[in-house]
């Protein structure tokens, strides 16, 4: 019952909890990066075929964010998740250079959807800890970002594993949600 | 007869596991908003069925609210907070 | 690519549309002990999952049963019947 | 509300609708029978994908009687809807004698499962009309009727399309089924 009380009050008191969607292709890291978050470890993840959803307090905010899986086959059911969604963090594989034009098209489609329209993007080059990994500026080209209309947007280079650039980026979310509401 | 196989049973595995994962949380009446809209989407609902089940779940989600809502006045009068 | 297609989808197209239906109802909840008891028969859940599916059913029917029969003895109750 | 206050005045009085099945091979005849039986008319059918399920009350009392598809892909989920099941009617197209064998079987095969152990089995001879039709007793033997240990079963020629037969069969269902109680 405890979830049910804490929900009255917050929505008493007007706390609601912030929806983040980690969206990218199949092995990108989506998954690690939402326990990274919410445990603050490294645990091994298996690909996604469905969903994981948690709640992850960061400076005193808390989110519900779901991670949900990246497979070519089920990347058309993204956009059932999309209502009510506050941020999209959307992963690349800053080594997989053979599929970057597809996780830009991926990427474009989804910045199209009505329901996204005022969601905030932010993109996380990752895996930087590999040698060949694009830098941000590369990657940002690639995905066609400096041609975005009207969307609050920022990249930031990331490594789940080593846990390098995630605080960075959730700094800069937490702060552009707040000046948002 | 490979259509009659376990994991042919659906146009990829993947798919099948994910409309099971998927409907497992529904049956267990977690974020079924949600959930009703993957669903009725991977089985390819028309669209009248599915307006009726996410008008439905709407229906569902107010009257909880509602009564949640009560609960807690109910609560804070009784002691009289 | 033939497994994509829409009928083919499913192992029979008459089961796939049995599916289809027998969700409907669930999810606008008929008969959901019935229907869920077919439902993870189709989809093959995994056994565990299906019992747990099954109980949760029974509880929300026990539920309502008891909301029901409170309902009926506070109205025979006020209306002095 | 009409529903809901009357099943808390049947629960209340103990007057609990008692569950019918309908089943049989495809084309038997079922949805057939369970419209005759429910408006008194013949309808127009479509093969069931999935079933039909509607109150009858004869002779006061009430049934909720369950008409399930019969073809052969869907056979196999017959036994999802056996619990609590007061009687089954199995529905035979009298013509068919090309699968009176797979209606033996199935029939079989459903009067083994534990959930059907107290229910009374009544059997319709149906499409009577037809000139080459099966006798009952032929019937009754090509499906191993008589065979049948603790079981209460009758057999009745029916003909769903003229209406013929169905009244002495519920007749006797009604009175069995009082007789149980
Ligand atoms: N070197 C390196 N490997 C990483 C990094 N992040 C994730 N990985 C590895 O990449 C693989 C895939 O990671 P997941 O988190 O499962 O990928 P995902 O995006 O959830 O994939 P799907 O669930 O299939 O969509 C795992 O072996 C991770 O350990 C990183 O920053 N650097
Ligand atoms: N001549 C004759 N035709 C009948 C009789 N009963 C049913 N039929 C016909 O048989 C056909 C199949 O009847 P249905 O009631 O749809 O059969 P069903 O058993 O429900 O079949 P499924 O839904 O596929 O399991 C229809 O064309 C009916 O009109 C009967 O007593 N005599
Ligand atoms: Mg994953
Ligand atoms: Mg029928």
């Amino acid at each position: 019952m405890g979830g049910f009380f804490s929900s009255i009050f917050s929505s008493l008191f007007g706390t609601r909890e912030m929806r983040i969607l980690i969206l990218g292709l199949d092995g990108a890291g989506k998954t690690t990066i939402l326990y990274r978050l919410q445990v603050g470890e490294v645990v091994t993840t298996i690909p996604t075929i469905g969903f994981n959803v948690e709640t992850v307090t960061y400076k005193n905010l808390k989110f519900q964010v779901w991670d949900l899986g990246g497979q070519t086959s089920i990347r058309p059911y993204w956009r059932c998740y999309y209502s009510n969604t506050d941020a999209v963090i959307y992963v690349v594989d800053s080594c997989d250079r053979d599929r970057i034009g597809i996780s830009k098209s991926e990427l474009v489609a989804m910045l199209e959807e009505e329901e996204l329209r005022k969601a905030i993007l932010v993109v996380f080059a990752n895996k930087q800890d590999m040698e060949q990994a694009m830098t941000p500026s590369e990657m940002a080209n690639a995905l066609g970002l400096p041609a975005l209309k009207d969307r609050k947007w920022q990249i930031f280079k990331t490594s789940a594993t080593k846990g390098t650039g995630l605080d960075e980026a959730m700094e800069w979310l937490v702060e552009t949600l707040k000046s948002r509401q | 007869n490979l259509y009659h196989t376990d994991v042919s049973l659906f146009g990829e595995p993947t798919e099948f596991e994910y409309l099971r994962k998927v409907l497992f949380e529904y049956m267990m009446g977690r974020e079924t908003k949600t959930m009703a809209k993957v669903i009725t989407t991977v089985l390819k609902f028309p669209d009248d069925q599915a307006q009726k089940i996410l008008e439905r779940e709407d229906a569902r989600l107010m009257a909880l609210n509602k009564a949640s809502w009560l609960l807690t006045l109910y609560l804070l009068n009784k002691f009289s907070l």
